[in-house]
């Protein structure tokens, strides 16, 4: 069945910390759950799991590209008219080792950024967000069923949400906090 | 980037810890065929000045070895310094087996001597001196390397002697307790430790570029008319940065393997590290070569041709060839991925490679040089000198001084212990493993 | 080592942003008479078009001038962001954090600056861009890829493109903060469309933090590649004075040297210009200082390499050329005020503490660095031509000329209204990053002292 | 270093090395390869009376130099006579070296150009395509004698002028660089001409408008693959040298020294 997202907001790291735990506790996978913050926190200081990603993979696939590229056009391009300058041989491949280096590094930059790109899922649509996460508020976004929702909600008060909305708003009495 | 050893920060707890120098007793088998090939080196050494006095040919491999031993165990300290200057944590427990390489490459200065007094009047060919002719190139040289190696014994002496002074050393004659200032451990005396062990390392790193540049051109470059190449020394000094390192590891390598005292410091953190400057240095070492390569090779003067024809591409390719597999071909497609750059026994492994390969890249290039005959004039050299292979004394001397280095090593770092102390307390001082929120992390203190 | 600015990240944001979001009145008129500049530089460049370069002061056999000094000139500062921002992130150096983004903005467009050199300085750029892109295909012909000049666009155009793509890399968080600051519906559209709906979960923060120091290491070998085969261009030749093997990281390293200094006088005009007090300190000042006495000493042992191993071979022709390097040439002062400004003056000055920390002497000394080096960049290229064999006969003087000198300040023009216009658009200052140190900076109890410290993973 | 090298066994041993040697068989000549243009420069003969720059300016319709150009120092001329000063003023001798694109075997210009526009083709001769050159003016950097020239306007003639160009040679507009060719206009006619009457180009047969104008016979154009051509002759003489040997560039102009014993080398001298 389709799922909702609730989004909980908390002042303190420590706080979104509880409550990551505390979904996980109540039987949350770690999948569902996702923390938003204006700030790079240190890995692991709400206590999620490890974050798996391939980045290291992408930048040696676009040398290999890269490189291959370079080494067609630079043959083809001398074997196309091959003029013989300065005594030179027709593929002299000390003066093309240049382009060739540029090609395949050029080629490892490109796909290193796709990477970037795809690892951080982006681009996508704006999901479930709030503006006070810029200032400085810490958000924790839990996919859930809709059987599963209320569960989930309470989870995210008990650990101290000042906030929790959902694609409609806020669904919390709770006064908007100052400064937002 | 990796964290540190428990141990090097539990030290904080262990007032009571002290470094130990190595636990090798005098019968021990390695310690003593080191010695004793040591000897041969030295009798190989006397041997050669006495019979072959200023034939310049027969220092063509002394020369080659000397060369080597200025890339690599007179480079190797370097890095010691180079961590303290920029406060690299990752270094503190190596500082001190880097800068114990000091006092064997201070004994390849034996070498140099005899071999500078064989160098040909500088008169009717190039060489860096033009019209001056004061004690040049023998005794310029050697003052400038002297220089050099006794900055860099002083500068490891310096570094350790507070552990001197608190340590259990065997040498407490009046002499010492003068060479150990005294030492109380007082705040003025920190700050003279601290200052002059910064400042004695830029100078070192001075007078190491300023002496390669000397030997090179006066030993190599200015012996081969039509070699002219700015970027030489500069070549010479990278790839000495290269092999430095690699000294290092293997160095760490065998200590934490073999010795209780230093195992427990040693890590991967210092294995990441070592591991990223050593990839650093084989890309640069290949830039160097190859912007030498690509402009003689493009623009084809007939004199710098004639000079890569004995250096590269025709007299000398075999040990070109092992020199750039050794160098560069084989470490850098090995440790450009990051699992061998995280374990320890790969990367020496990798590094004993390097060593070698410099070895013959050494020989590829001074070999040559000091062999050549018609070293005067600027124009092409031809006809070509043939490759000299070297003979059996050649490759005795050869192992017997670089055993020498080895035992000098060992016996040194009997006495001065090979983990140092006070560098590990003040790591230990300014790095704390903590919690931030739920995450494990490291707080690094960086003192001004 | 540095406080860092220990203001709630609301402050934080809107100091960053102020320039961004609210526009001074000086922005008007520094830009409208930087455009002036430019302007006065295009209309010289339509009428080389024209008039063909008849009014340059090119001469037989001196047929470089001052737009292939510019050229290395520029290409020189662009070194700046690079070396700053990626050697900077690999060392981990706290005081990185303000400065990167701002040292890469010069590099992207002193880049381009240098790029329009080569094309104008043929006279038909229609024809010179059939280096960069190939276009008359039915000839079948493409560049001669032997020839140094198609080395060239290759590298200079990776490094560009790559710069671009680290800074867009590294300005995603920030357009995400500066999406949700805009108050104008314009500013706040292309900010999501830029931001890419990039909310800050921790994997994307992860993927940040790795991509920072992955990207800085692959841009590292093509920063040192860009300018070495820009040397390559003068020293492939047999001319002596160019062909010295020490030219391409004497190069490179002399770039490192002028682009620092570039990037230091940024960074205290943004000071000045944006109010960043509390961002840019002494602190960072100092610490570029320190890096700039290194590299400063460095390249003047490479000096000392180019001119020992010119004069080595004892050729007349190298001699002569090292003559009128020191002594000839239009103005026989060229050589003493190059050494003086590039070194003599602001190292020795650089090693006193007080004057690393005073903006005033910084910038005075950064800019005479740079002064120093463009006119290093003369003396290596046009001596070298002006005494190009030992053919005496065909010496030859070069006497720069008024529409050269227009072209070399229409290209600073450009560069300045560059900048400019980026700071005023996108958010020049990593305010994400800058939040990371204030959160990471801590400090740490020894004795009675408490010691800056940092939280690293 | 001195350019001009005194006749040593090496020189002459290279000068053979210019001649290759080998002859070659009627089918080559018919077909009309294997030619290695090359002229050889007597020194010994020169008067410096710069008929060959004139006779060049007007065959390959080489703009006027006016005064201004000379003085800007951007007159262009493909063959430019040297003069060179020795001694002091009483007995001050004049020396005259003439330079032109010395067609190298490893030239320095031909690999540097982006475009192609200049290259080596299968007759030895370094061919400047116009119209493909895009005005770097690398090229002329390269070239160590300076004998590359770039048009900084289109080139103007009197009035008087404007109908009497040659037709044979293309007129060079702006923007592009322009050097000596050998005339490879002759080179084609006669050869075509041999070709027509089903002859072979023989020695002699060509000759360039420097070479043809030369009173003193100082220049000779011809075959160095021809053992038996006049330029040969002069390449395997033992007072045969090349310009700036140093530079390995393996000139087809072949130099003869000066006969007078007490001649020192022209270039010694700087500043001329």
């Amino acid at each position: 069945m389709a799922k909702r997202e609730l989004l909980g907001l908390y002042e303190e790291a420590n706080e979104a910390g509880d409550a990551v735990e505390g979904l996980r506790d109540a039987g949350f996978p770690d999948t569902d759950v996702e923390i938003l913050s204006s700030t790079p926190y240190p890995e692991g200081a709400f206590g999620e799991p490890k974050v798996e990603h391939r980045l290291y993979t992408f930048p040696f696939a676009g040398a290999a590209i890269g490189m291959t590229a370079g080494i067609f056009w630079l043959v083809s391009a001398q074997m196309s008219l091959p003029l013989i300058t300065g005594g030179k041989p027709i593929v002299a491949v000390p003066a093309v080792f240049q382009i060739l280096y540029e090609g395949t590094m050029i080629g490892a930059v490109l796909f290193t950024v796709l990477g970037v790109i795809f690892e951080s899922r982006l681009p996508d649509g704006i999901g479930l967000y709030d503006k006070r996460i810029v200032d400085g508020y810490i958000g924790v976004t839990i996919r859930a069923s809709e059987d599963d929702l209320l569960r989930a909600r309470e989870t995210l008060e008990r650990a101290g949400a000042i906030d929790i909305i959902n694609n409609e708003g806020s669904i919390m009495g709770a006064g908007t906090p100052q400064g937002a | 980037m990796a964290s540190p050893e428990p141990a090097a920060l539990a030290i904080k707890l262990r007032p009571s810890w002290k470094p130990k120098g190595l636990q090798v007793s005098n019968s021990n088998v390695v310690f003593a065929g080191l010695g004793l090939l040591a000897a041969l080196g030295l009798v190989m050494l006397i041997l050669r000045i006495v019979s072959s006095g200023d034939d310049r040919a027969s220092w063509a491999y002394p020369t080659a070895f000397f060369m080597w031993t200025l890339s690599t165990f007179a480079t190797a300290p370097l890095v010691a310094y180079v961590t303290r200057l920029t406060r690299g944590y990752w270094g503190y427990p190596i500082r001190r087996l880097a800068a114990l390489w000091s006092i064997p490459a201070l004994f390849s200065y034996l070498i140099l001597l005899p071999s500078l007094a064989t160098l040909p009047s500088l008169d009717g060919r190039a060489s860096l001196w033009f019209g001056f002719r004061f004690g040049v190139p023998g005794f310029a040289d050697a003052l400038t390397i002297g220089f050099m190696f006794v900055t860099g014994a002083a500068l490891m002496w310096l570094t350790s002697i507070p552990d001197l002074a608190s340590g259990d050393v065997r040498l407490k004659s009046p002499i010492t307790r003068s060479l150990l200032m005294n030492w109380r451990g007082t705040t003025k005396q920190w700050l003279l430790i601290r200052s002059a062990s910064k400042y004695l390392g830029a100078f070192y790193v001075m007078l190491l570029a300023i002496g390669t540049t000397q030997v090179t051109t006066d030993m190599g470059q200015s012996l081969i008319p039509g070699w002219r190449s700015g970027i030489f020394p500069l070549y010479h000094i990278v790839t000495g940065f290269q092999a430095g390192v690699a000294v290092i590891i293997v160095t760490t390598y065998l200590l934490q393997k073999f010795s209780p005292n230093i195992r427990p410091f040693i890590g991967q953190e210092q294995a990441v590290n070592l591991g990223r400057l050593l990839l650093a240095f084989t890309l640069l070492d290949f830039y160097f070569f190859w912007a030498d390569y690509v402009l003689i090779w493009y623009a084809g003067l007939p004199s710098e041709i004639a000079a890569m024809q004995v250096l590269i591409a025709d007299v000398y390719r075999i040990p070109f060839i092992a020199g750039a597999f050794g160098i560069f071909v084989i470490p850098f497609f090995a440790i450009i991925f990051n699992p061998v750059r995280r374990r320890l026994w790969a990367l020496a492994l990798i590094s004993t490679i390097i060593i070698i390969g410099n070895f013959f890249d050494r020989v590829r290039l001074f070999v040559p040089a000091m062999s050549n005959e018609k070293v005067f004039g600027h124009g092409p050299l031809s006809p070509l000198p043939g490759v000299v292979w070297p003979n059996v004394s050649d490759i005795l001397f050869i192992v017997g001084w670089a055993a020498l280095m080895a035992f000098v090593y060992l016996a040194v770092a009997r006495r001065i212990p090979a983990i140092s102390g006070w560098e590990m307390r003040e790591g230990a001082m300014l790095r704390q493993e903590t919690h931030f929120e739920r995450g494990h992390i490291m707080l690094l203190a960086k003192p001004e | 080592m540095q406080e860092p600015p220990s203001y709630d990240v609301k402050t934080i944001d809107r100091r960053l942003f102020d320039f961004m979001l609210h526009t001074p009145k000086w922005f008007f008129t520094t830009s409208a008479g930087l455009l002036t500049v430019f302007g006065a530089g295009f209309v010289v460049f339509i009428s080389m078009l024209y008039f063909g370069l008849q009014f340059l002061g090119y001469s037989h056999p001196v047929y470089w001038g001052f737009l292939i000094v510019n050229f290395v000139f520029w290409i020189g500062i662009s070194h700046a962001g690079v070396f700053v921002s990626a050697v900077l992130r690999l060392t981990q150096a706290e005081f990185r954090r303000p400065v990167t983004r701002a040292a890469e903005v010069v590099t992207i467009f002193s880049l381009q600056a240098a790029v329009l050199f080569p094309l104008i300085h043929s006279g038909r750029p229609w024809r010179t861009a059939y280096w960069a892109f190939p276009y008359d295909f039915i000839r079948g012909m493409w560049p001669n890829p032997r020839s140094p000049l198609v080395w060239d666009p290759s590298a200079i155009f990776t490094y560009l493109i790559s710069t671009i793509l680290f800074v867009y890399v590294a300005l995603l968080p920030d357009l995400a903060l500066a999406r949700d600051r805009a108050e104008d519906p314009v500013r706040r559209w292309v900010f999501t469309v830029l931001a890419l709906g990039f909310r800050g979960t921790s994997r994307q923060w992860r993927i940040q933090a790795i991509a920072g120091i992955l990207l800085s290491a692959i841009i590292l070998p093509i920063f040192v590649s860009v300018h070495s085969i820009v040397s390559w261009d003068f020293a492939v030749t047999s001319v002596p004075g160019w062909h010295n093997t020490v030219f391409a990281p004497y190069f490179v390293i002399g770039a490192v040297h002028s682009g620092v200094s570039a990037v230091v006088t940024a960074m205290i005009v943004m000071k000045w210009a944006f109010k960043l007090d509390g961002y840019i300190t002494a602190d960072h000042i100092d610490a570029l200082a320190r890096v700039l006495i290194a590299v400063a000493t460095g390249w003047l042992f490479l000096l000392f390499l180019d001119f020992s191993f010119g004069l080595y071979g004892e050729e007349s022709a190298e001699v002569d050329t090292w003559m009128q390097r020191i002594y000839g040439g239009a103005w026989p002062v060229l050589a003493p005020i190059f050494i003086i400004t590039s070194y003599i003056i602001p190292v020795p000055l650089w090693l006193i503490k007080s004057v690393r920390r005073s903006f005033g002497w910084m910038f005075v000394t950064t800019i005479l660095v740079n002064i120093g080096m463009w006119l290093e960049r003369y003396m290596l290229v046009i001596p070298a031509l002006e005494r190009k064999s030992s053919l005496t006969f065909t010496y030859s003087e070069y006497i720069p000329s008024i529409s050269e000198g227009i072209l070399v300040l229409a290209s600073f023009a450009f560069v300045i209204v560059g900048v400019l216009a980026f700071c005023k658009v996108l958010p020049v200052m990593p305010a994400a990053d800058i939040r990371e140190g204030a959160l990471l900076s801590t400090e740490l109890k020894i004795g009675r002292r408490s010691v800056p410290a940092t939280l690293r993973e | 270093m001195s350019s001009i090298k005194s006749a040593t066994d090496e020189s002459a041993a290279r000068a053979a090395t210019v001649a290759g040697g080998a002859t070659i068989s009627e089918e080559e000549r018919r077909a009309g390869f294997g030619h290695r243009w090359g002229m050889s420069v007597d020194i010994d003969l020169c008067t410096g009376c710069q008929a060959c720059v004139v006779a060049c300016q007007t065959e390959n319709n080489v703009a006027i130099n006016e005064e201004q150009r000379v003085t800007e120092k951007r007159a262009k001329s493909w063959i430019r006579i040297e003069r060179y000063w020795e001694g002091e003023f009483p007995n001050a001798k004049a020396r005259y070296l003439p330079v032109l694109c010395q067609h190298c075997d490893n030239a320095p210009c031909e690999p540097v150009c982006p475009a192609w526009a200049t290259y080596h083709n299968e007759e030895g001769l370094n061919v400047q395509v116009y119209n493909r050159c895009i005005g770097t003016r690398f090229c002329a950097n390269g070239c160590p004698y300076s004998v590359r020239h770039f048009n900084f306007w289109n080139p103007e003639w009197p009035d008087s002028l404007e109908n009497m160009l040659n037709p044979d040679v293309t007129v060079r507009t702006k923007g592009i660089i322009e050097k000596c060719t050998f005339c490879v206009q002759r080179i084609n006619r006669a050869r075509r001409d041999a070709a027509q009457s089903d002859t072979v180009v023989k020695d002699g047969d060509i000759s360039p408008a420097c070479v043809q104008a030369c009173p003193t016979n100082s220049l000779v154009f011809g075959d160095l693959k021809d053992p038996f051509s006049k330029v040969s002759e002069a390449a395997n003489s033992d007072r045969a040298y090349h310009l700036l040997e140093e530079r390995g560039t393996g000139p087809a102009v072949v130099y003869l020294k000066k006969v007078d014993p007490n001649a020192t080398s022209s270039s010694e001298e700087h500043h001329g």
